[in-house]
């Protein structure tokens, strides 16, 4: 009944054959299209003078070191705004899905605070509580001197708001007969939630919540408006002063050697939940 | 308007390129001079630079003057500050918006001649600890503040050398709040701007003096890089000056005296 | 408890989905050590009464007691309800994200406080015997159908509870194993379980239901001893019912 | 068979008795605490202060018109880049959720397109497009002319690489034997895609969408850069002006009024879908 | 096409998932107008060979010819062999955001190009024929299982296969609904239909199959005429099985 092994190995390399071809088909075109592009703007009459000015090697040799030290101010933002964040905006999604007639007022509020903080810009909100909080001559000196506390619940306030959301379409998305199963095995309301909605949701929304991840790291450079020299501060004062922007690509490279191994493990790992659960269908 | 109708002719010290019909303007025929979006007191008042009020509109129209336009042959147009320097072909011929003068920039757009060299001045709040400072070294201990793309930073970095980062800020409104707010103990802003400050924005404010940049703070018109004009417009802020009535422009606008603060 | 009051008991229940009337009134009585067999049509309302006991729908009239108590009253807490009932659903509805073995032990760890090395223990062993040895680690998507079923019964029976609702537990199983369940249901019931069961498979009417019930669009058309509604029902609709499930080879 | 109307009536007033109390409690611990934070607030010895800066009805009046006339140019560009991007990124996302290897080259490069325009800030890239192509002296004239397409690119190629991600996360939330179904009677790939998976995963991504569709709207804002008086802009120079920042508030409600309806419709018509799906699950 | 090729021919083909071999080796003959029953316990590979012959599921090894076309070959369209095969899913797989009557039109009109008017228009009547009529403006996710199932065979039937695959396809039905869909399928076989049919519904195996292949741990066991099959099995595991099967009385 077993099949002779080169019936085997023929299937496996005409479907490798197959594959092959496809493959150096995209990748020649891509080359070429890259390329022409490429080449386009280097050979075009302002290629020079935009390297210069964009990307100048000495520039950016010159920046990197001051950008860099910017940088760990805003690493640090990033971790503790995005920490209190992730828990913060799962308390929000939880409130705005309770769906008891006796929450009415409570999840008007977080309906208000999510529709606000959203729509309002970033910047405002900085502004706002960076300048209007010392301002009001309340608040206790140690947060009114470092704009880092301020700057932080600024940002904190804003994307809470916007993970929120994200967590809500999470918690939307599982099927309400997973609920049911919860509370029918004997679970409690809080921890059908626990133990089986959020689990599932959370695992669904982790490309958006990166998104947002990524978009905080960024916006973390709004608390600059309040003194500090973060990163792309840096990289602004010293482009000003070279009339150079080359220390704005330092800032951003120092941005994508965060972001982008982020991205690949966050895509590895649900690649792998994906293999866990569920049949490979072929094509 | 402040327009000296009796200017010394200049003509003999600007070149033959340097007339007015042989000049390679973005629009024949009219002078096109650039400043930022807003322009502010001392140097356009009331955001008007087509009146001839303030300092940086006055030198507009003498160099225009000098070049050999009358002032209805003077057009505005507002750049921001950062595409002043953008590299490529430039909208205006030139531009006033206290650009300082620095090698660096050199590469990547062309100076006139300075038309003005600021000092820097520090600004407390009244009942600050600071209010009483007489020398750099008081303010060694002081948390700054001064605004973002100006020489100021460089100048307390490299003159007063803070033991605190000094504070960056967008703008003068913010760095203005920081300063009522108590975020920060002072800010240094080039002179004329110190003046504005003190006397028609922050109330009870002090100036506590001024001092030099290093390596001075000088003012020049941006224009594009290698640009025909660049000589031209040299040579008319050259003339400005040597007539007198650069000073006489510096000091309608940007009069007052402040004490000359010392390093210890 | 008194001998005498039900396990379960429903009365004049009532459910609308807007305006199709699924339940039009039921009433049933669920005494101790008693098994109960819902049969009826497809849409009859077997899974919706099933559903409403275990307060996972809101019903619109009526009441259901569990020992004596009202647990439909909007003032008796749920949870404390659902834990002392356990229902198996007829799409089985496995926890995705969590293992065969996660599956089962969840609701005794979490909800009845088990520690989890009894918890699982005894998982194990009840997966056991359900013929699930070795497939404690994998994820529902990964098992067949029957298997998918079997984990569904599991995870219902581990947390012991005082009554069972199954609905159709026997839908995916090839016949070998409905046998295998038939007769552990039979074990159960022979240990005191008391159960409603929803079911298409006559031989668990017949085989371990002490009372039937034939739903008939919402309502209970007739209801009795096994042996009598088989051979001598007394609603034409009974009738016509039975007859059917005759000519399949079902009875 | 049938209960009598008293019965039922006695439930559902306990029912609504329940719900009520519950309500009551919420709603008014709710005006207690943000009635004492509004309090605390207005009495703090800078309230005048930070009124007259923050929020002054008069400088809020002056400035409104200006504002609203930038703000029109921000509404135009918005609309158009996120079409674009609606469109775009679904290509992006579909390219990413391929699975043949064949595509292997295609699918590099939009993962690549998508790590690094999202790394990027998007301030960057608008400098890089907005300044750097004119720069390059090739760009036809209308194009260098007008900040506001250069800078509508620069807006749309970092959105779309934020909504692509979004959407291949609702497309990998579509459970596979979803796509098994849709091939076993017979669709194409493609056919699936459209008819079966899509629609599936757009419905489910619609609030994180929304997020992006926020961000985008006032990251339009960074045209400014390039020149343009849109809103922002219009109101960061009337606030510099006035040294008073009550003009931003003036944009910010110009955003809200755009969102907080975009909002509300987006929830109704959520909540709609799932009511429409599935079983109700009483609490 | 000659009438000796047969419509479906599996020969040798071997799945694993990962190191779980599912498939063994198998081996298959349908006949034009013939229905070959598949039965065996729960895991035995039944749901999964289904899959692999409609190419859902790549195969380790072997080779599946439709209509004498090895449909196996990776430069075979697969979107062609499916649309002249139909499938029903044991778990249904209905798409929630389409009605049932959207659910039955998708593919007629989408991948065979039927106009919607015919196609609504027949898929109607397919339903009706079901007992479905009045649901098509319905969200599967409202059905009752039993209801939900029946639309997954009225959407392959939509189709007019050249072969159909049916997988459990009276699970979740009550016994009249069973006898109705047998003689549905009955009436399918006598209209030429050839047909695999994966069923722990003897039967089915009994009335309508004219071969039963009976599936052991990934391997055919045995097969032959369904009345040799249940009266005289050879192998000793075809005789447990069906033991336990008239013990549950399913035969
Ligand atoms: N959420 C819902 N919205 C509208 N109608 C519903 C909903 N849930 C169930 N129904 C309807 O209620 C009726 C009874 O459904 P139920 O699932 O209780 O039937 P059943 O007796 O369990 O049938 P089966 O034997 O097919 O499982 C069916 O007609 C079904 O369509
Ligand atoms: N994606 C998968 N990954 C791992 N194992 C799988 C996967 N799909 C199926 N299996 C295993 O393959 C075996 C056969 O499954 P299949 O669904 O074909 O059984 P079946 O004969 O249809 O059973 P049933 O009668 O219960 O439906 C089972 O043991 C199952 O656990
Ligand atoms: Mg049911
Ligand atoms: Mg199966």
């Amino acid at each position: 009944m077993d099949i002779a092994p080169d019936r085997r190995a023929a299937r496996e390399a005409a479907r490798r054959r197959h594959a092959r071809r496809g493959s150096v088909v995209a990748a020649v075109s891509s080359v070429v299209v890259l390329g022409g592009l490429a080449m386009l703007i280097v050979s075009s009459p302002g290629w020079e003078d935009v390297q210069r000015t964009f990307f100048s090697w000495e520039v950016f040799r010159d920046s990197f070191p001051d950008v860099l030290a910017g940088f760990w101010l805003d690493v640090k933002l990033f971790l503790v705004v995005e920490a209190v964040v992730l828990v913060l905006a799962l308390g929000v999604a939880l409130v705005r899905s309770t769906r008891a007639p006796a929450l009415f007022p409570v999840r008007l509020m977080a309906t208000v605070f999510t529709d606000v903080m959203r729509g309002v810009p970033v910047i405002l909100v900085v502004y706002l509580i960076g300048f209007g909080v010392p301002a009001l001559g309340i608040a206790p000196d140690w947060l009114v001197q470092d704009p880092i506390y301020l700057g932080g619940i600024a940002l904190a306030l804003c994307y809470t708001a916007y993970v929120a959301e994200v967590y809500r379409a999470g918690l939307d998305s599982v099927h309400p007969s997973q609920r049911a199963a919860a509370l029918a095995v004997g679970l409690s309301e809080t921890q059908a939630m626990r133990h089986v909605i959020v689990p599932q949701a959370v695992r669904r929304v982790v490309p958006p919540l990166l998104n947002d991840f990524i978009s905080l790291q960024k916006d973390v450079a709004l608390v600059a408006i309040l003194g500090p020299q973060e990163a792309f501060r840096v990289a602004q004062i010293s482009a000003a002063s070279d009339f150079n922007f080359t220390p704005f690509l330092a800032a951003a490279m120092l941005y994508l050697m965060v972001t982008v191994p982020l991205a690949r493990i966050v895509d590895r790992q649900q690649a792998k939940a994906r293999r866990r659960q569920g049949h490979v269908v072929a094509t | 308007g402040d327009d000296d109708e009796t200017a010394s002719p200049t003509t003999e010290t600007t070149a033959l390129a340097c007339e007015k019909a042989d000049l390679a303007l973005v629009t024949p025929g009219t002078l096109t001079v650039a400043t930022d979006s807003p322009a502010f007191p001392p140097y356009v008042i009331d955001d008007d630079p087509t009146s001839g009020k303030g300092f940086e509109s006055a030198v507009a129209y003498a160099i225009a003057e000098e070049l050999g336009f009358t002032a209805e042959e003077v057009t505005w147009i507002r750049v921001p500050f950062n595409s002043t320097f953008a590299p490529g072909p430039k909208k205006f011929d030139f531009d006033l918006n206290q650009v300082s003068i620095k090698a660096e920039r050199q590469k990547g757009a062309d100076f006139s001649s300075p038309y003005y060299t600021t000092p820097q001045g520090v600004l407390v709040a009244g009942d600050s600890e600071f209010a009483g400072a007489t020398t750099l070294t008081d303010l060694k201990d002081a948390q700054i503040g001064v605004q973002v793309g100006t020489t100021s930073l460089d100048a307390v970095n490299e003159v007063i050398a803070p033991g605190k980062q000094v504070r960056v800020f967008n703008d003068s409104n913010d760095v203005v709040r920081a300063l009522k707010n108590g975020q920060v103990d002072a800010i240094v802003t080039d002179l004329p701007t110190t003046l504005y400050l003190r006397d028609a924005v922050v109330e009870g404010s002090t100036l506590v003096g001024q001092f030099e940049a290093p390596g001075g703070d000088d003012w020049g018109a941006v224009l594009e890089k290698d640009s025909e004009l660049t000589p031209c417009v040299t040579a008319a802020v050259d003339s400005l000056r040597d007539s007198g009535e650069l000073a006489s422009i510096t000091e309608q606008w940007i009069g007052a005296e402040a004490p000359v603060l010392a390093l210890e | 408890m008194s001998a005498t009051v039900p396990v379960l008991e429903v009365r004049g229940v009532t459910k609308s989905y807007g305006d199709r009337a699924v339940l039009r009134g039921i009433d049933l009585e669920v005494g101790e050590h008693c098994a109960v067999a819902l049969i009826g049509a497809s849409g009859s309302g077997k899974s919706t009464l099933l559903r409403c006991i275990d307060l996972l729908e809101e019903i619109d009239d009526g009441d259901v007691f569990l020992d004596g108590e009202v647990i439909t009253d909007p003032s008796c807490p749920a949870v404390g309800v659902r834990r002392r009932l356990g229902l198996v659903f007829q799409a089985f509805n496995l926890f995705p994200h969590l293992t065969v073995l996660q599956n089962v032990v969840l609701a005794p760890m979490r909800s009845h406080g088990v520690p989890r090395a009894e918890a699982e223990a005894s998982a194990r062993e009840l997966l056991g015997r359900f013929g699930l040895e070795g497939r404690e680690g994998d994820y529902p998507d990964r098992l067949s159908g029957g298997q998918q079923q079997r984990v569904a019964i599991v995870r219902a029976l581990a947390t012991r509870p005082r009554a069972l609702l199954l609905d159709e537990v026997t839908s995916a199983l090839d016949p070998e194993l409905v046998g295998e369940v038939l007769s552990l249901v039979r074990g159960l019931k022979e240990q005191g379980m008391t159960m409603v069961i929803a079911t298409h498979e006559m031989a668990f009417a017949r085989e371990v239901a002490d009372e039937v019930c034939f739903l008939h669009e919402g309502r209970v058309l007739e209801r009795g001893d096994p042996a009598r509604i088989f051979s001598a029902p007394e609603q034409p609709e009974t009738r016509q019912f039975l007859r059917r499930v005759v000519e399949t080879g079902r009875l």
